[in-house]
């Protein structure tokens, strides 16, 4: 394979970003996004090339430097690029993402002042994302990880001027820095053990670290793999947003719509699945480590999911429909169907970048309204949104032929036929999840698209969650209020179609090879012990029987129950859910406190941190090290010299006196200690 | 016959009531002055003493030359105390504190 | 020892004394017949004598090796000989600094310089002293001479006050220098060091120790050596600023030559016991010394405290007891009277009709009234501080050096604490001159050129010799070793 | 070349002391004079770190005049692989600081740009010294300037500060002194290299080991011994803080390296779990203290004691990893980082203390309470803001991420504990650093001064692009900083696991 085309890949985004960050005011608005659109464009061309040579052709993996980043006491840490079919599979779908999303934010963003800056970070994320991806060593993946976490920290607070968004932006990248945390521990773990960054060197040395051990006190010692892959797990947990570290998606949501698309559901909170799998060698030796992160998705997927519920602000309900997502791929992680959480990964991207533009096209056409309880009965005004956006629905709640059935199903199946520990709570989550997706994603539907039309209704500000944000600034309000709401131009709408295409179908064309297939071969490594990918696939008859099955299976009716709620409570008779809502209050409370992990954050952690910081600083530097060592002894010099000036008393006989003194004592020590 | 030992016993009684004249009295500068002599006085009675018992004349000699400075030294002193005293007009030892610290 | 028969050419090595002898008598008459009319004489002349002397010294008075002389009372050695003419050097630039202060005070008179003139002839006595006897004399030379210096200002209660205190103090020390000697004479049954130094051996008995206690405590009064220095600061602040300048350093040449000659040479026999004593006296002086002048406002006073600081390295040089130390000490005394000088001096030159310029406010934004004047004085403060590229660091760097090489640990840790609690209250006189805004309206400062040159000459030697410390170094080791 | 390394040290000298005769009232010429020097310096710094032989260990551009010869003192030059990067970084930095200063300072212009070029002399002549009573001529000398920098330029409280800082110093070096002279006593004479082949017991090398520490810990800052450097920072004019905090204090680290560590190798070794402790005090501690200060240079100043508590770490971290693995492998990494750490860090606080120059200057506050929203008026100040904020946060691809990541990887070696603490940096680094920007860069304009702003002009554009590029540069290709380095840092890390018993 061509180095200087695979070079090309992420550096055409990174140029144009360049250029349109740098001399956005030489080119313009329309040279901002032509360059950036052609870049990217350019590069999601080459990335189906490369697909192409890896799948049909067959072309054998890359594994190669690009330069010697640097040599430290001969540890060679350089950048490179491993190209094999996992990341074939992963940069395509980050470059068509992100070209879709490119060309509906020329429209989205149509008369917003920031227009080049956005072009220009959305490229740089480009960059940063193909970074990761096709990184070969452990460096250059952080490099990636904490550049998309750049990325996304810039986005987020893209509209600078709201509080909200500032304070969404800082609150992402701290909690993604405590993932880092453990991302870090966890290289430096490899390199304790490889002495190379190289996933080369760590994949063969998986077996042998799981003999070692890591002595954390002087008595007890964990097992050295089990410890590096929770450390980098926790990262992973930071990026995917996986429970307790997912605070910060719904807040992302303050950034532009393509942004959530692009960054908070297609592409940037998936790294950590990718990472996981890509560190498939690692992970398959260390059972405890693989539990940990099957829990952990599995309380993701069900708890995070009921939130959506709840939720009134579209794109958040989608936010917690993407956390629930995650959380079904980490579980998919848990029980080694590492496959099975790519291809639910890729099926997502699309119908949840799908589901978010659509929201988007809805906000834009009701001037930035985002509370679903402003809305309905938009499916007469935009029916192309509507369409794709039903069709995203199905996706996401797993209809059979749907493309998210395929991913979804064969997740909750492998997690049926896993017998790791913990896999019996994340079967159960993982069901009832099934039930949660339909009642939230339907709720959504109807509220938005049919029932009676609440836009044109003074907004009432009651909800906790309604921010204000959205309403004072003026730079990004799409022409005049009032009136109907129409359709979005075709910028907008042919990303949806766009995305509405694969959303059906890439499901059933590519589950026979992706996932029971032999499609990822080596990239991705299975102790057959564990495999239970292939248990699920024994029964695998061609796509079509796979889903006339599914039509049979536990998670179709679950999903059905959840439609049929979500039709009785949000469309038939609205009412019944307040008085639910009334009758479950506690409940109710709690959901829409988001189980209070903000308020622990704000209200306890960081009220904890500065109120340690300001005990340091003033108890601490100024207290004792500054009052009672420095100038205390400033002081107490000071003092002592006092005292001792007023034995110079001016008087005469004084002076005579302690002359005596001096000589008597000098007199008496040397006549007695002869 | 006197021995050595009594005569330097002696001057250093004389040496140590000049010392004492000199940081008991509070009073007179005068005084002050008379004690400084009388320090002076002790070491003379020591060097003739030796001079004597070492019958060495060197003693001896000393002895004139410290004479001499002896009034050279109560001269000038008389002189500063008769400044003091057009300054301040008082010879009083207690007077004499404006300088401390 | 032989009685050498006296010849002119046998005299030569005391024509530094000799000639000052007749300078004095010129200058004395000179002053008399000139009267108040040729006030400018006398002063002109003085210099002349201290040049024409320095002239002589170097011309005639160079011995090639130790030589005594009139029945071996009177040693000439390079020591003395370098030491006479530094004192040659410090008198005239002293005189020089002060000549306008006197002319501001209307205390230009005659007897001045021809006191000044009699101290520096104390001062060549002791340093060239071979004798219990000289030195008693060199020393009455000097004190005398100074104490009516300091009381030289008639208009001054204080002088006088100082004087009367200085004096009494000074007698009392005097008289047990005496009687110290007297007990070191029984003891020993000489006058002449050489032969003391001969006949001090095997253990000391209680006697020696007593003499040498005494004569200790002489010494130490006479250096200002904390709890022998009280008379320091009063004289310092009472006396005027000429005057303190000229006690502020040529003194210290003899002062250290007395050490030398009496303990060092002299009493080596009982160094142990001595280096033990002044070790206590050197610990307590450092102590005393920095910690007072913080707390001082009067910068005359604030600069007596530092010179008991000093004083008490100077002393830390005697106690290694050592010939390296001796020249540590002599190193650091010249070294301190340079930078003395020119402190000294700046005050002189702030100073003016009326305006003593002895508090440290007087002082603040004095950079604004007066850069050149400032700087001269930053330069000496971080000289006084021990900070490099000035020649005081060396001097301390000297000290610990011998200190180190002689292990007395905590003789170096209480130096180096000291010298850090020191550094504080000469940073507070630049931050007087540099960081504050002026105060009221002051009196100009003095603009005579000549001074004002000379006082640069005077700071740019400070960071010369820091710079290239290396010669006076080896100096001073040769003057002790000879 | 011939006599490089004094050049270096005596042109900037030289320049100051004429621009000091020159005086205030031809301060133009001055002005140009003081870049000039400052520009040639760095320029000489090219050829010297071409002809710079990456290949050996030993010192390069010997000079070696006699000097004192009573103490066996020469005017001893040479420089290897440590003290290359920090001389170039010394060129590097005084330029900013002159032109930083250019229209800024009305009152007695000369003094400032005489005292930053007279300083910037002696700083190279400490990091060029061989011989240890020339270093600390150098090293002491350098705190005249800077006295007079703080006091006279600086803020409020200014006296207190320097002369806090003064002392502070003054109080470490003198211990130090009385280490070298000790040594020299043995030794019979200066040279760095005859103090470090010096035999020395345990009890020897203990108590020279925590005199010399004294010293290099209150330069680095090391808690708690830094309560000195807030104060300065605070008061100091930007020039001052900049020079301070990107060079000052790298003497500390530089000390460290040249005379603890080879010196009383067994020292080290027997007391390095103090240092480490107190690295790791310095990062997680100072860490807390920095997230509440209310005024931008002193946090600035709290993270730089953060950031320098990785140096010490990775300098000491060695001995644990030896003891830890019985081999010497990894621990090189240790030193690497500290050394990239000095380096980068100099960068990022000197361009972060720029910044707040660059805002001060134009609203006379340093309190982030007077800030905010200041994106709107100062977009491309902003965007460098940031960009150094996220350096000093230790992102990758920034110079702030080389040296802590290798001192982290490193100190996993020696414990997962030392890594896990060193790592909280991670996370503090981030809130401290990314709140400021929060409250003072981004948000609504705050208020009329704000609006008022007027973004850079062409001079600190280039400033502050010129470091920019600097801090990416070693943070995307770091490679060639480490090449200079190797064989010093082999060469030491010998010296340091060697036992002198």
């Amino acid at each position: 394979m061509n180095p200087t085309l695979l070079l090309a890949i992420p550096l055409l985004p990174l140029v144009a970003a360049i250029v349109a960050g740098l001399g956005g005011r030489l080119i313009g608005r329309g040279g901002a996004h032509t360059v950036t659109c052609l870049a990217v464009g350019a590069s999601c061309v080459l990335s189906v090339m490369v697909l192409k040579q890896m799948w049909w052709d067959g072309a054998p993996t890359y594994d190669g430097p690009v330069y010697t980043w640097l040599v430290s006491d001969s540890m060679h840490m350089q950048v490179g690029f491993l190209i094999d079919r996992l990341t074939a599979l992963m940069i395509t779908v980050v470059t068509f993402v992100s070209l879709c999303v490119h060309v509906y934010t020329i429209g989205y963003m149509a008369d917003d002042p920031g227009y080049t800056r956005f072009f220009s970070y959305i490229s740089l994320f480009t960059f940063s994302m193909l970074m990761l991806v096709m990184a070969n060593n452990f460096m250059q993946l952080f490099f990636g990880w904490e550049a998309v976490g750049l990325v996304s920290y810039l986005l987020i607070g893209f509209w600078y001027t709201r509080p909200s968004a500032i304070f969404a932006n800082l609150k992402a990248f701290i909690v993604n820095r405590v993932g880092d945390f453990g991302f870090v521990l966890g290289i430096a773990g490899i390199a304790y053990y490889t002495y190379s960054l190289d996933y080369r060197d760590a994949f063969a040395a998986a077996p042998h670290i799981a003999l070692a051990a890591v002595p954390l006190t002087a008595t007890t010692s964990v097992n050295a793999l089990a410890l590096i892959c929770i450390c980098l797990f926790v990262g992973a947990m930071g990026k995917s947003a996986q429970v307790p570290l997912h605070v910060w998606l719904p807040d992302s949501m303050e950034g532009p719509t393509p942004i959530s698309a692009l960054i908070h559901a297609a592409t940037m909170v998936t790294a950590g699945i990718f990472m996981v799998a890509r560190m498939s060698p690692l992970f398959e030796y260390s059972d405890s480590a693989l539990s940990v992160v099957m829990v952990v998705g599995a309380l993701t997927a069900f708890f995070m999911g009921l939130l959506g519920v709840v939720n009134n602000d579209i794109k958040r309900v989608i936010a917690y429909s993407t956390l629930s997502q995650l959380g079904y791929m980490t579980v998919a992680l848990g029980v080694s169907a590492y496959g099975a959480a790519i291809f639910h990964l890729m099926t997502h991207a699309f119908f949840k970048a799908l589901l978010f533009l659509a929201a988007g096209s809805v906000i834009i056409a009701l001037h930035h309204e985002q509370d679903m309880r402003r809305m309905g009965g938009l499916a007469r005004y935009m029916p192309i949104t509507t369409v794709t956006c039903w069709i995203g629905a199905l996706a996401l709640i797993g209809t059979p032929f749907f493309s998210g059935f395929y991913s979804k199903d064969a997740i909750i199946e492998a997690v049926g036929e896993s017998h790791r520990r913990g896999a019996g709570f994340a079967y159960l989550c993982v069901l009832l999840g099934v039930f949660v997706t339909a009642l939230y994603t339907f709720r959504l539907l109807f509220l938005t698209f049919h029932g009676p039309e609440r836009f044109r209704a003074a907004a009432p500000h009651s909800e906790a969650d309604d921010h204000e944000g959205a309403h004072q600034d003026g730079h990004d309000d799409h022409g005049g209020h009032g009136g109907d709401p129409q359709e979005s131009p075709w910028v907008v709408t042919v990303p949806l179609i766009a995305l509405a295409i694969p959303s059906v179908l890439i499901g059933a064309f590519t589950v026979a090879p992706v996932l029971f297939g032999s499609y990822f071969g080596h990239s991705i490594f299975v102790l057959p012990a564990n495999d239970v990918t292939a248990r699920v696939g024994e029964d695998f008859g061609g796509a079509l029987s796979f889903a006339l099955h599914g039509l049979l299976k536990p998670p179709f009716w679950f999903a059905a129950a959840g439609v049929a709620t979500a039709w009785l409570f949000f469309l038939k008779r609205p009412e019944l859910a307040d008085r639910a809502a009334r009758r479950f209050r506690l409940a109710y409370r709690i959901l829409c406190e988001k189980y209070y992990f903000d308020w622990f954050n704000e209200k306890i952690l960081a009220a904890l941190t500065r109120g340690i910081g300001v005990g340091l600083w003033k108890g601490g530097d100024q207290g004792v090290i500054d009052g009672a060592m420095v100038n205390g002894t400033a002081e107490g010099i000071g003092w002592f010299g006092g005292v001792l000036r007023r034995v110079q008393s001016g008087y005469l006989y004084s002076y005579a006196f302690w002359m005596v003194i001096g000589l008597a004592a000098l007199l008496g020590w040397y006549l007695t200690h002869p | 016959m006197i021995t050595l030992g009594q005569l330097l016993t002696l001057s250093g009684i004389v040496f140590s009531l000049a010392v004492a004249g000199i940081f008991l009295n509070r009073k007179n500068v005068i005084l002050l002055l008379m004690c400084v002599e009388l320090l002076l006085l002790a070491a003379n009675f020591n060097f003739i003493a030796f001079s004597r018992y070492l019958n060495d004349i060197n003693g001896q000699v000393f002895v004139f030359f410290i004479l001499t400075v002896a009034a050279a030294e109560s001269a000038i002193g008389l002189a500063i105390l008769v400044v003091l005293f057009r300054e301040r007009r008082s010879i009083n030892v207690e007077d004499l504190n404006t300088l401390k610290g | 020892m032989p009685a050498n028969p006296m010849t002119l050419e046998s005299l030569a090595p005391a024509i530094a004394e000799i000639w000052l002898i007749a300078a004095i008598c010129i200058v004395l008459l000179v002053d008399v017949f000139a009267g108040e009319r040729r006030r400018g004489l006398t002063p002109t002349l003085t210099l002349l004598a201290l040049a024409l002397g320095a002239a002589l010294t170097v011309q005639y008075g160079e011995v090639a090796r130790r030589t005594l002389l009139f029945e071996g009372l009177y040693v000439a050695d390079e020591l003395g000989w370098a030491l006479k003419l530094a004192g040659f050097l410090i008198v005239a630039v002293a005189l020089l600094y002060s000549r306008a202060y006197l002319e501001n005070r209307s205390i230009l008179r005659g007897e001045y310089y021809v006191l000044s003139l009699t101290a520096l002839l104390g001062i060549f006595v002791l340093v060239s002293a071979n004798s219990l006897l000289t030195l008693y004399i060199g020393v009455e030379l000097l004190a005398l001479s100074v104490y009516s210096m300091v009381a030289f200002d008639r208009d001054s209660g204080v002088s006088a006050e100082s004087a009367m205190k200085y004096f009494v103090l000074g007698a009392l020390a005097s008289g047990a220098l005496l009687y110290g000697m007297s007990l070191i004479y029984g003891l020993t049954g000489t006058l002449s060091l050489s032969e003391i130094a001969a006949r001090l051996h095997g253990p000391a008995n209680p006697g020696l120790i007593l003499g040498l206690t005494f004569i200790v405590v002489a010494v130490a009064f006479k250096l200002g050596a904390v709890p022998f220095h009280m008379w320091l600061p009063d004289v310092y602040e009472g006396a005027p600023t000429s005057v303190t300048l000229f006690i502020g350093t040529a003194p210290k040449i003899a002062y250290f030559a007395l050490a030398l000659r009496l303990l060092a040479y002299g009493l080596g026999g009982l160094v142990s016991e001595w280096s033990q004593m002044l070790a206590a006296l050197a610990v307590l002086t450092l102590i005393v010394g920095n910690v007072v002048a913080i707390v001082q406002t009067n910068l005359k006073r604030m600069l007596a405290y530092s010179t008991i600081a000093n004083i008490g390295f100077i002393v830390l040089g005697f106690v290694a007891g050592t010939p390296e130390g001796y020249s540590a000490a002599l190193y650091y005394t010249l070294v301190y009277v340079l930078v003395a000088l020119g402190s000294f001096g700046v005050i002189l030159l702030a100073a003016s009709k009326g305006f003593e310029a002895d508090r440290l406010d007087d002082y603040k934004g004095l950079y604004q009234r007066d850069p050149m004047l400032a700087l001269a004085m930053m330069v000496l403060m971080f000289s006084t501080a021990g900070v490099p590229p000035f020649v005081g660091f060396w001097a301390k760097l000297r000290i610990f050096q011998v200190l180190w090489e002689s292990n007395h640990l905590w003789l170096v840790v209480i130096a180096a604490a000291m010298s850090v609690v020191g550094a504080y209250y000469y940073l507070r006189v630049i931050k007087l001159m540099y960081f504050d805004p002026p105060a009221q309206a002051l009196p100009p400062t003095a603009r005579s050129t000549g001074v004002r040159f000379a006082l640069g000459l005077n700071a740019l030697a400070v960071l010369a010799l820091g710079l290239l410390p290396g010669p006076l170094l080896d100096l001073c080791a040769r003057l002790i070793h000879s | 070349m011939p006599h490089i390394l004094s050049i270096l040290i005596w042109l900037p000298i030289t320049a100051g002391i004429a621009i000091l005769l020159l005086g205030d009232r031809q301060i133009g010429a001055g002005r140009w004079l003081a870049l000039i020097a400052s520009l040639v310096t760095l320029a000489l710094t090219v050829p010297l770190w071409a002809h710079f032989d990456t290949a050996t260990a030993a010192l390069q551009f010997i000079e070696k005049l006699p000097w004192i010869p009573r103490f066996q003192a020469y005017y001893a030059l040479g420089i290897d692989g440590i003290s290359l990067p920090l001389i170039v970084l010394t060129a590097f930095m005084t330029v900013p600081v002159v032109i930083a200063g250019w229209t800024v300072i009305e009152s007695r212009p000369a003094q400032y740009y005489a005292a930053f070029l007279i300083m910037e002399g002696l700083m190279i002549g400490v990091f060029s010294a061989s011989d240890a009573l020339l270093f600390y001529f150098f090293w002491e000398a350098m705190l005249i300037p800077m006295f007079l920098i703080i006091g006279i330029w600086g803020g409020p409280r200014r006296v207190y500060a320097t002369i806090k800082f003064f002392l502070y110093t003054f109080l470490g070096s003198v211990f130090m002194l009385a280490a070298l002279i000790y040594m020299y006593v043995k030794a019979g004479d200066y040279s760095i290299a005859s103090l470090q082949a010096l035999p020395l017991t345990l009890l020897e090398q203990r108590w020279i080991f925590l005199a010399l520490m004294l010293a290099f810990a209150v330069k680095v800052p090391m808690f708690p011994v830094h309560t000195w450097l807030p104060d300065a920072h605070v008061e100091a004019p930007t020039g001052g803080s900049v020079i301070l905090a990107a060079i000052m204090l790298k003497m500390g680290g530089y000390g460290f390296l040249r005379f603890s560590l080879p010196i009383a190798p067994d020292a080290s070794r027997e007391l390095d779990l103090l240092v480490i402790a107190l690295s790791l005090i310095a990062v997680i501690y100072i860490g807390f203290v920095a997230l509440v200060q209310q005024d931008m240079k002193k946090l600035i100043a709290y993270s730089s004691i953060a950031h320098m508590g990785f140096v010490t770490l990775g300098a000491f971290v060695i001995y644990e990893i030896v003891a830890a693995t019985h081999r010497t492998q990894g621990a090189g990494m240790g030193l690497d980082g500290a050394m990239v750490q000095m380096i980068s860090h100099g960068l990022i606080s000197g361009a972060l203390f720029l910044c707040v120059g660059v805002l001060y200057d134009r609203v006379h506050s340093r309190q982030i309470a007077d800030y905010g929203g200041v994106v709107n008026t100062m977009p491309v100040f902003a965007t460098f803001m940031v960009l150094f904020a996220l350096a000093n946060t230790g992102l990758p691809g920034t110079s702030g991420f080389v040296g802590e990541f290798l001192v982290i990887i490193a100190s996993f070696r020696a414990s997962f504990w030392y890594a896990a603490l060193a790592a909280v940096t991670l996370i503090l680094g981030a809130c401290y650093t990314l709140w400021l920007v929060k409250r003072v860069v981004f948000g609504a304009v705050a208020n009329p001064k704000v609006a008022a702003l007027e973004d850079l002009n062409p001079r600190e554009l280039v400033v502050l692009g010129a470091l920019a590029a600097a801090v990416l540069l070693v943070g995307i290709w770091p490679a060639p900083l480490l090449k200079v380095m190797q064989p010093t840092i082999h060469h030491l890390l010998t010296q340091a696991i060697a036992t002198k018993l």
